[in-house]
């Protein structure tokens, strides 16, 4: 249509809905980074579309002012399919739990990242079932007490960015519940990739498993255990910036820089881009520190890029315009 | 084979029949499938009304000889209006022994019987559980037997070809065509073009399948044991261009026209299933219209795939059969809930769970109507023949998008399969397709009615100024907001019903065939309407006064459906499966009785069983 | 409340009434729940009758004071026979303005409330969207208020303990429990004990709430506003030892005991939903009894692990609530064609699609008949109170083993959710139960069966010489071997159909109670039982011929129902949903004119709703 | 029960349903080859369940003189799951496809191997979908032609190995659909595994896929373009045993002994049970050669294990010993 972008500001996205998550909550985090994030891509508001299943995350879509469907438990990923296939304009966008994602809907889960569908996915990692009040998901560690484990977990865990690689994932971040700027520019960086886009996010839920991410995320030791992956950067971290990534082997180790000789130079430089997933999948397991950050962003084809040659393809080289054509082609007879 | 009184003058006697049931068996790798559509494709042409049933086996390529890798192929044709591919046979061809073992019984005493005499080796007959060949023992002395040793007389004809002895026997199917054209006074052109068009590029083939074509059908017309040849004249049937159609397609074409015609992009979301994935199949074929088919990953992805393009703007069908309806129940309630058009097709098979997947039943009735959780009614269409398909198809999407609601399509195995003469139409002779798109400018309330038919107004992504959430919580009546409020609930609850009921303003009354008032109403819906018709027509012809009501629509029902079974003194409720519209017309209309002629046989009806039952009860 | 004439001599008045019905709201953080369990259970312990009912938000901590953040628990308590836990309330405690706002149209003209007037801040009233002052403008004119500042208070009582504010407060419900113990002449003791207990290891929130308590008892016996007290003596009740329960921990628990008794160990496979969970949690925690409880990452694998635990030998459960019974509805019919046992309970909410999530309905009763491809018929039972919740769980268990077949189990939110005392049962109390297992050197037919139950035989793995195989596909009907045979498909078709009919001889016949006959039979199914039983009781007292029938087995339905139905002149069928029972019953006994009463509000009935309906109706 | 173990041949494991798949599908090959592993195994005949889903493959337990279970498609391992769980003396195995699978089946074959269950789990993976008469399956290549995609597929293909080790994999074999003593001796070490064993198999489709794997199976090249791993071994193949695999920093590489002063000392040893997965994933996704065999077998306490760790934990320690002492254990009161 018109061709003068309009400017938005984090309140266009801001719908008429009370926010109903429990105070304290990240999702709250995530919600306004959104906001913010959206005025930057240049994407038009009535072409957004949130998506969502069942769950305290998949609320998301009522609380922001573009079209959305909060959908049934876990079928988020395969109703964008069809939202982005019927309209590939749309900035289609999935919100959805850990529960959701991975444990009923992770059949489309790893089926919208193998196809490479052009869509946003976020999921809302708190390793519980939130809505229904705090019983484990398959994030959920081992031995963790829940209300359905009451003597701990027995089912080993997820790790959702190696799932995701393992169902061929081109685009994969994992970032903090409590870093609104980093998030709101991962989400940029994710809506402009074409293809299935994944931003995990390590939400804290306040009521049900509060403090589960501490270790990596509370301000006081995020900068020693975390690590910020950046394309064409250094892989190095710590308050000091004195901590940096190589590679031995077949394992990545933690150096410090300027002890040993070890220089700056000595450390691996992040390629988001590398098609090879081999480094992409030992940083995503990686436990200290933790990566996140864009950790693979590797283009290929999507799905609909794919759908849309082959119909062009075919359609030019068809005998048939109408439907009628089809109709009245072949074996035919008239009965006079 | 209703005989005739005229007959012509070519050196065998050539007796006038009005119609002939013939049927093709053999082994999955004979060509069974093959010459009977090419039997069917040329009698339509030559302008007969015709009905089909193949009947295959479940295994891929079951072994060679196997009873249970029996293919079979049914036709009849006729001069007068054929709604049944006939109970049983008058011609029956078989390839081989098992064919014979398991076919024989469908063939009418004094018949003819054509065998190919050099299949019953003892091998053959030991794989088909034969103590004795039958071909010797006298078992077979009821029928008109014309034993020919086709591999034989094929291998001779094609001797000087030079070909392989696979492909050699291979065409052995061609012969046997050969002489039941030659039986049934047909022209072997259309096969022979037929061969011309689908070889083009190996014309030894061509070459091979003519010669053994014409080797069957002159071996046939000099034959001593073929002492009567029989002539089925053409029907009168409407003027127009015709073609032979089977319901999976018609299908897949309504679905095309309703596209067109409606302007929204067509999407199927869907899983494969027999035997509903030939409409995939076909769809597929048609990418150039613009079509998404779409091959999800479960029926639950192929559902809600369309959901989320029927949210976005398009024409969303999915379609699957019994165990995929059973997944799609909880999805079905949220696009009910959403109120969004969404059409789903359901080729009913025989259940329950895995069931008979090849076999026809009507036992998903109830399923449509309730296999989702809470209130959650929605509008159930059936076809109720192969080319109607076409109409109820394209029906399901005008309510769809007029009513903005699911709509369920049942259309079942054996009209999906079988064949018929589909008079063509034009998109354009189709009713026109409105729908309730809400445009730029324009106020838009996401649960804002039209007074009437209470369908809901639809904005889709795209549309400026029009942002807006559905979702499958209960919602405010008007500004689709959550809510839990009481009063709400019942009102949406009801309005949700109330709306469907009202489709019943926009579709046509029902009226009986036959009678419009008597002693007997045979009741019926969706694919049996061939089946009963041709019983209750016999009924007539021997003076019973019986009325055939067959119903399309089934929720809503049409209005005056109340008034057409009180016309009548006895209404019986015919059903393949153990009684399930009759449930529904019990609730619907609980002053009538209903006695019920329930049938779960994986087969359709016969009008003999039929014709004995209605006796019974009258 | 039902005012008596006795009355006793303490410094206040002291009515003796026979029945009364008390509701706690508030925010969801004040405690309301534990507040109305407490003086439930103290209550119980006295010998009262009672009902309960909890209503929660769907948000996990809505925000505080908003509208939707309300919490309630209602409680009717009575020296008689109490079945529901009331229509209208006799004393409401709101412990803010949301509260007020939202539950005062249930407080009876005249009543007390009392209402914590700290929490009326100006910011309190905006977000419960006041305009005025309530305790201010006169709107609550009508009533007898009692205004406390009950914030105030608490903190008074504790000033001295050196808490941080958010635990002062936090413990004011306890301020309003001491008040209300007085007002009902009910000691503190449980609710101490009960905090010694529970805090075990935390004296200083032992000493402080019951400071708060006691200071809360002593208030209300020095306030001058309280000039009556309330006096509901013990219900004549059968004896024994008795505990408070609700329908979900009832089911868990009925399940516990017929596992003990079959020796068949438990299998649940599950996955969470509201408001079937509790279920699940209750299992979880009682492991060391060798229950396996499996939370599956679906709940389609919910119950196909089940399956296959029960092909393995245990007694395998899935427990659910409607979206996903919707799920489960293909596996439920290869189950039914495999013929294990299996039970399915679904504990019913609010629908279509995801509904009310909270709130309670019936309306998965025709989903649970046939919400499933083809012609699955099974048993489908209902719990009709919390507490009978333990007997049909263990009957579903019972039926499911004895007749080798799925059950479903169904319940709802109410029942699930409310509390009522039980008494206890042993699980020696309950009948036994049999099974059809073949063990090792016995001759095993997978498809024999019971000639009088019509149930198969069942083999485990494990067990030496008894390997067989079993499907989804239709199969022979004694080897069990895949077969497509027609007239096999027909048989098996109607004996499966048999098998669940048959089931008739083995449970109870049914009774309308209050009278045998009558101008009118009021019939229910479920968790209205409490409701219907009130209103019916109350039309007795009216001197009306009503009599109430109440169904349990619904599938198949009880050998005598038509005699029953027979002997009134007026049939209603009373249902939380849009009408399902009854098409189950026109479909089962046309001969009968059946009224409805149909409420879809997610709300239990009320008397007075149904009372008005039954005169208006006879 | 005896000890003395029974001796059994592979015809005690043939039941009397004749074999209805079609003339020359390697289907055949896998049955005979499961019927000579097992009286290998030291299994008891009557401790086998069979279970399957729906697809031509799914028709296997028909076929096998054990206690079996002909299913719906796509839930096998959800209902191995509770088979397992219900009595771990089982020896349960899951035939299925790779529709039934990966399709349908996508969730359930993600959460066993999570999970860890003790079953042995073969997959049959044709790249078709075999029963329903050919249409692309999720490991049918990008551009294949089948019923429903006759101008190309548009959905990039899974790679079972590499899913199932997102998916916590701990055993991973596969092997050509022709090598039948191959097979024999992996279904025999998986059914040794404690864990979820998976077995995939590249099963050609003579009618809907024919030849599919020629380039890697054929008998002419089999030997070039194939590596068939064994524990400790050097990673060697070819014809003439003269080629080797090496990693040169994240790659594996093929080369040549004896050229440029390569000695069998510099090849790669395979180790299957190395717990980090990196090298795994790297041969799972190998192109050239493929890599056969045992790929990875880590030993890990299974979900059984766990499952009666924590029940024996909690019955030590437990008040109950019949539901009677529940029912009257806590607020209890009598009526008199
Ligand atoms: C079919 C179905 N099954 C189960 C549920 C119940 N349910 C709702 S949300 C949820 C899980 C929530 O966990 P998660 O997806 O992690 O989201 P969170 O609340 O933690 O954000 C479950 C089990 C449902 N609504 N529908
Ligand atoms: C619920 C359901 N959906 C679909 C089908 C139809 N169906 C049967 S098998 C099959 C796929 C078969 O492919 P695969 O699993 O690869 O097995 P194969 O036949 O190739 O061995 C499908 C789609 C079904 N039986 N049930
Ligand atoms: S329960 Fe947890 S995830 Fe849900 S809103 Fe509350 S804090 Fe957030
Ligand atoms: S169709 Fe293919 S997979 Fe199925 S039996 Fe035949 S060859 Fe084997
Ligand atoms: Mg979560
Ligand atoms: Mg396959």
């Amino acid at each position: 249509m018109e061709n003068t972008p309009i400017k938005y500001t984090f309140k266009d996205f801001q719908s008429d809905q009370e926010v109903r998550w429990c105070p304290g909550c990240d999702d709250y985090v995530i919600l306004r980074s959104i906001q913010k994030a959206l005025p930057e891509t240049g994407v038009k508001k009535e072409d957004v579309v949130f998506i969502s299943g069942i769950g305290c995350s998949s609320r998301f879509p009522y609380y922001m002012d573009t079209y959305g469907m909060h959908s049934i438990h876990g079928r988020a990923a395969a109703i964008a399919t069809g939202t982005k296939l019927a309209n590939p304009n749309l900035s289609v966008w999935v919100a959805s739990g850990d529960g959701d994602s991975m444990a009923i809907g992770g059949n489309h889960f790893i089926h919208v990242l193998r196809r490479n569908v052009d869509i946003n996915y976020v999921l809302f990692n708190n390793e519980i079932y939130g809505l229904t009040k705090g019983q484990f998901s398959p994030t959920s560690l081992l031995g963790q007490k829940t209300k359905t484990s009451p003597y701990g977990n027995t089912q080993p865990p997820f790790n959702p960015g190696e799932l995701a690689i393992g169902a061929r994932a081109r685009f994969f971040a994992r970032l903090g519940g409590n870093v609104p700027k980093d998030m709101t520019q991962v989400f940029i960086e994710a809506e402009k990739f074409k293809g299935t886009s994944l931003v995990e996010i390590l939400q804290n839920c306040v009521i049900f498993n509060d403090g589960c991410y501490t270790k990596y995320t509370d301000k006081a030791v995020k900068d020693e255990m975390q690590i910020h992956l950046e394309h064409g950067k250094p892989m190095i971290f710590g308050k000091e910036k004195n901590k940096g990534l190589i590679l031995k082997g077949l394992k990545l180790e933690v150096v410090n820089i300027g002890e040993n000789g070890i220089t700056e130079s000595d450390i691996l430089v992040h390629d988001a881009k590398e098609p090879d997933m081999t480094l992409h999948s030992m940083l995503v397991r990686m436990e200290y520190p933790l990566a996140t950050g864009v950790i693979r962003s590797v283009e290929e084809p999507s799905f609909g890029e794919r759908e849309r040659e082959l119909v062009n393809r075919v359609t030019d080289s068809s005998r048939f315009k109408t439907v009628d054509d089809l109709f009245f082609s072949g074996e035919t007879y008239e009965v006079k | 084979m209703i005989t005739d009184s005229k007959s012509n003058t070519t050196p065998k006697a050539n007796e006038v029949v009005q119609n002939v049931v013939i049927r093709f068996v053999g082994d999955s790798g004979d060509g069974m499938q093959l010459t009977g559509t090419q039997f069917s494709d040329t009698s339509a042409m030559f302008g007969n009304d015709i009905a089909t049933f193949p009947n295959y086996p479940s295994e891929i390529r079951a072994p060679q000889g196997s009873l249970y890798g029996v293919s079979g192929f049914q036709v009849q044709i006729g001069s007068l209006d054929i709604t049944t591919p006939g109970d049983s046979v008058d011609l029956l061809v078989a390839m081989n022994p098992a064919g014979l073992k398991t076919n024989l019984s469908a063939l009418k005493p004094g018949q003819m019987l054509i065998v190919d005499t050099d299949s019953f080796t003892k091998k053959n007959l030991e794989k088909a559980h034969y103590d004795t060949n039958p071909l010797e023992d006298g078992s077979l002395d009821n029928y008109k037997v014309i034993e020919v040793a086709m591999t034989t007389h094929t291998k001779e004809a094609l001797k000087e070809m030079g070909l392989d002895n696979k492909s050699v026997i291979r065409s052995k199917n061609m012969f046997a065509l050969g002489m039941v054209y030659f039986i049934y006074d047909r022209s072997m052109d259309h096969t022979i073009e037929f061969f011309q068009k689908k070889f083009k590029k190996k014309p030894t083939i061509v070459e091979a399948n003519t010669k053994v074509l014409k080797a069957g059908y002159f071996f046939a017309e000099t034959m001593e044991i073929i002492s009567t040849t029989y002539h089925v004249g053409p029907a009168t049937m409407d003027k127009g261009v015709y073609r032979m159609i089977n319901g999976n397609t018609a299908t897949a074409w309504g679905l095309l026209a309703a596209s067109q015609n409606s302007g929204f992009e067509l999407f199927l979301g869907s899983y494969p299933i027999t035997p509903a994935t030939d409409i995939l199949h076909e769809l597929s074929k048609h990418r150039y219209f613009g079509i998404k088919t779409f091959q999800a990953e479960d029926e639950i992805a192929g559902i809600t795939s369309s959901i989320g393009a029927s949210f976005a703007g398009d024409l969303a069908i999915t379609t699957t059969s019994g165990p995929g309806l059973a997944l799609k129940g909880e999805a079905i309630g949220l696009a009910m809930m959403i109120e969004l058009p969404l059409v789903i097709v359901n080729v009913q098979r025989g259940g329950p769970s895995t069931g008979l997947p090849t076999k026809t039943e009507q036992s998903d009735l109830l399923q449509a109507m309730y296999g989702r959780n809470g209130e959650s009614p929605i509008i159930v269409i059936a076809a109720s023949t192969p080319s109607n398909s076409f109409d109820f198809a394209y029906e399901a999407c005008k309510l769809a998008l007029e009513h903005m609601t699911p709509v369920i399509l049942l259309t079942d195995g054996y009209i999906a399969n079988g064949s018929a003469p589909w008079k063509i139409k034009k998109a354009s002779d189709m009713p026109p397709i409105t729908n309730r798109l809400v445009k730029e400018g324009e106020n838009h309330v996401p649960y804002k009615r039209d007074e009437k038919s209470l369908a809901r107004n639809w904005a889709i992504p795209g549309t400026p100024n029009l942002e807006h959430r559905v979702g499958g919580l209960e919602k405010d009546k008007t500004t689709g907001n959550v809510s839990q409020e009481p009063l709400n609930h019942q009102y949406q609850t009801e309005i949700r019903a109330e709306k469907v009921r009202r489709v019943q303003d926009y579709i046509p009354e029902i009226k009986s065939e036959f009678q419009e008032e008597g002693d007997l109403l045979v009741v019926g819906w969706g694919g049996t309407y061939g089946g009963l018709s041709a019983a209750v027509n016999q009924m007539n012809i021997e003076g019973y006064k019986v009325g055939h009501l067959h119903f399309n629509y089934i929720n809503p029902l049409p209005k005056n459906t109340l008034e057409v079974l009180k016309k009548f003194k006895k209404v019986i409720v015919c059903e393949l499966n153990a009684g399930q519209m009759v449930k529904v017309l019990q609730n619907n209309y609980p002053e009538i009785t209903y006695s019920q002629y329930n049938k779960a046989q994986g087969l359709p009806f016969t009008t003999t069983e039929l014709i004995d039952k209605f006796k019974q009860v009258l």
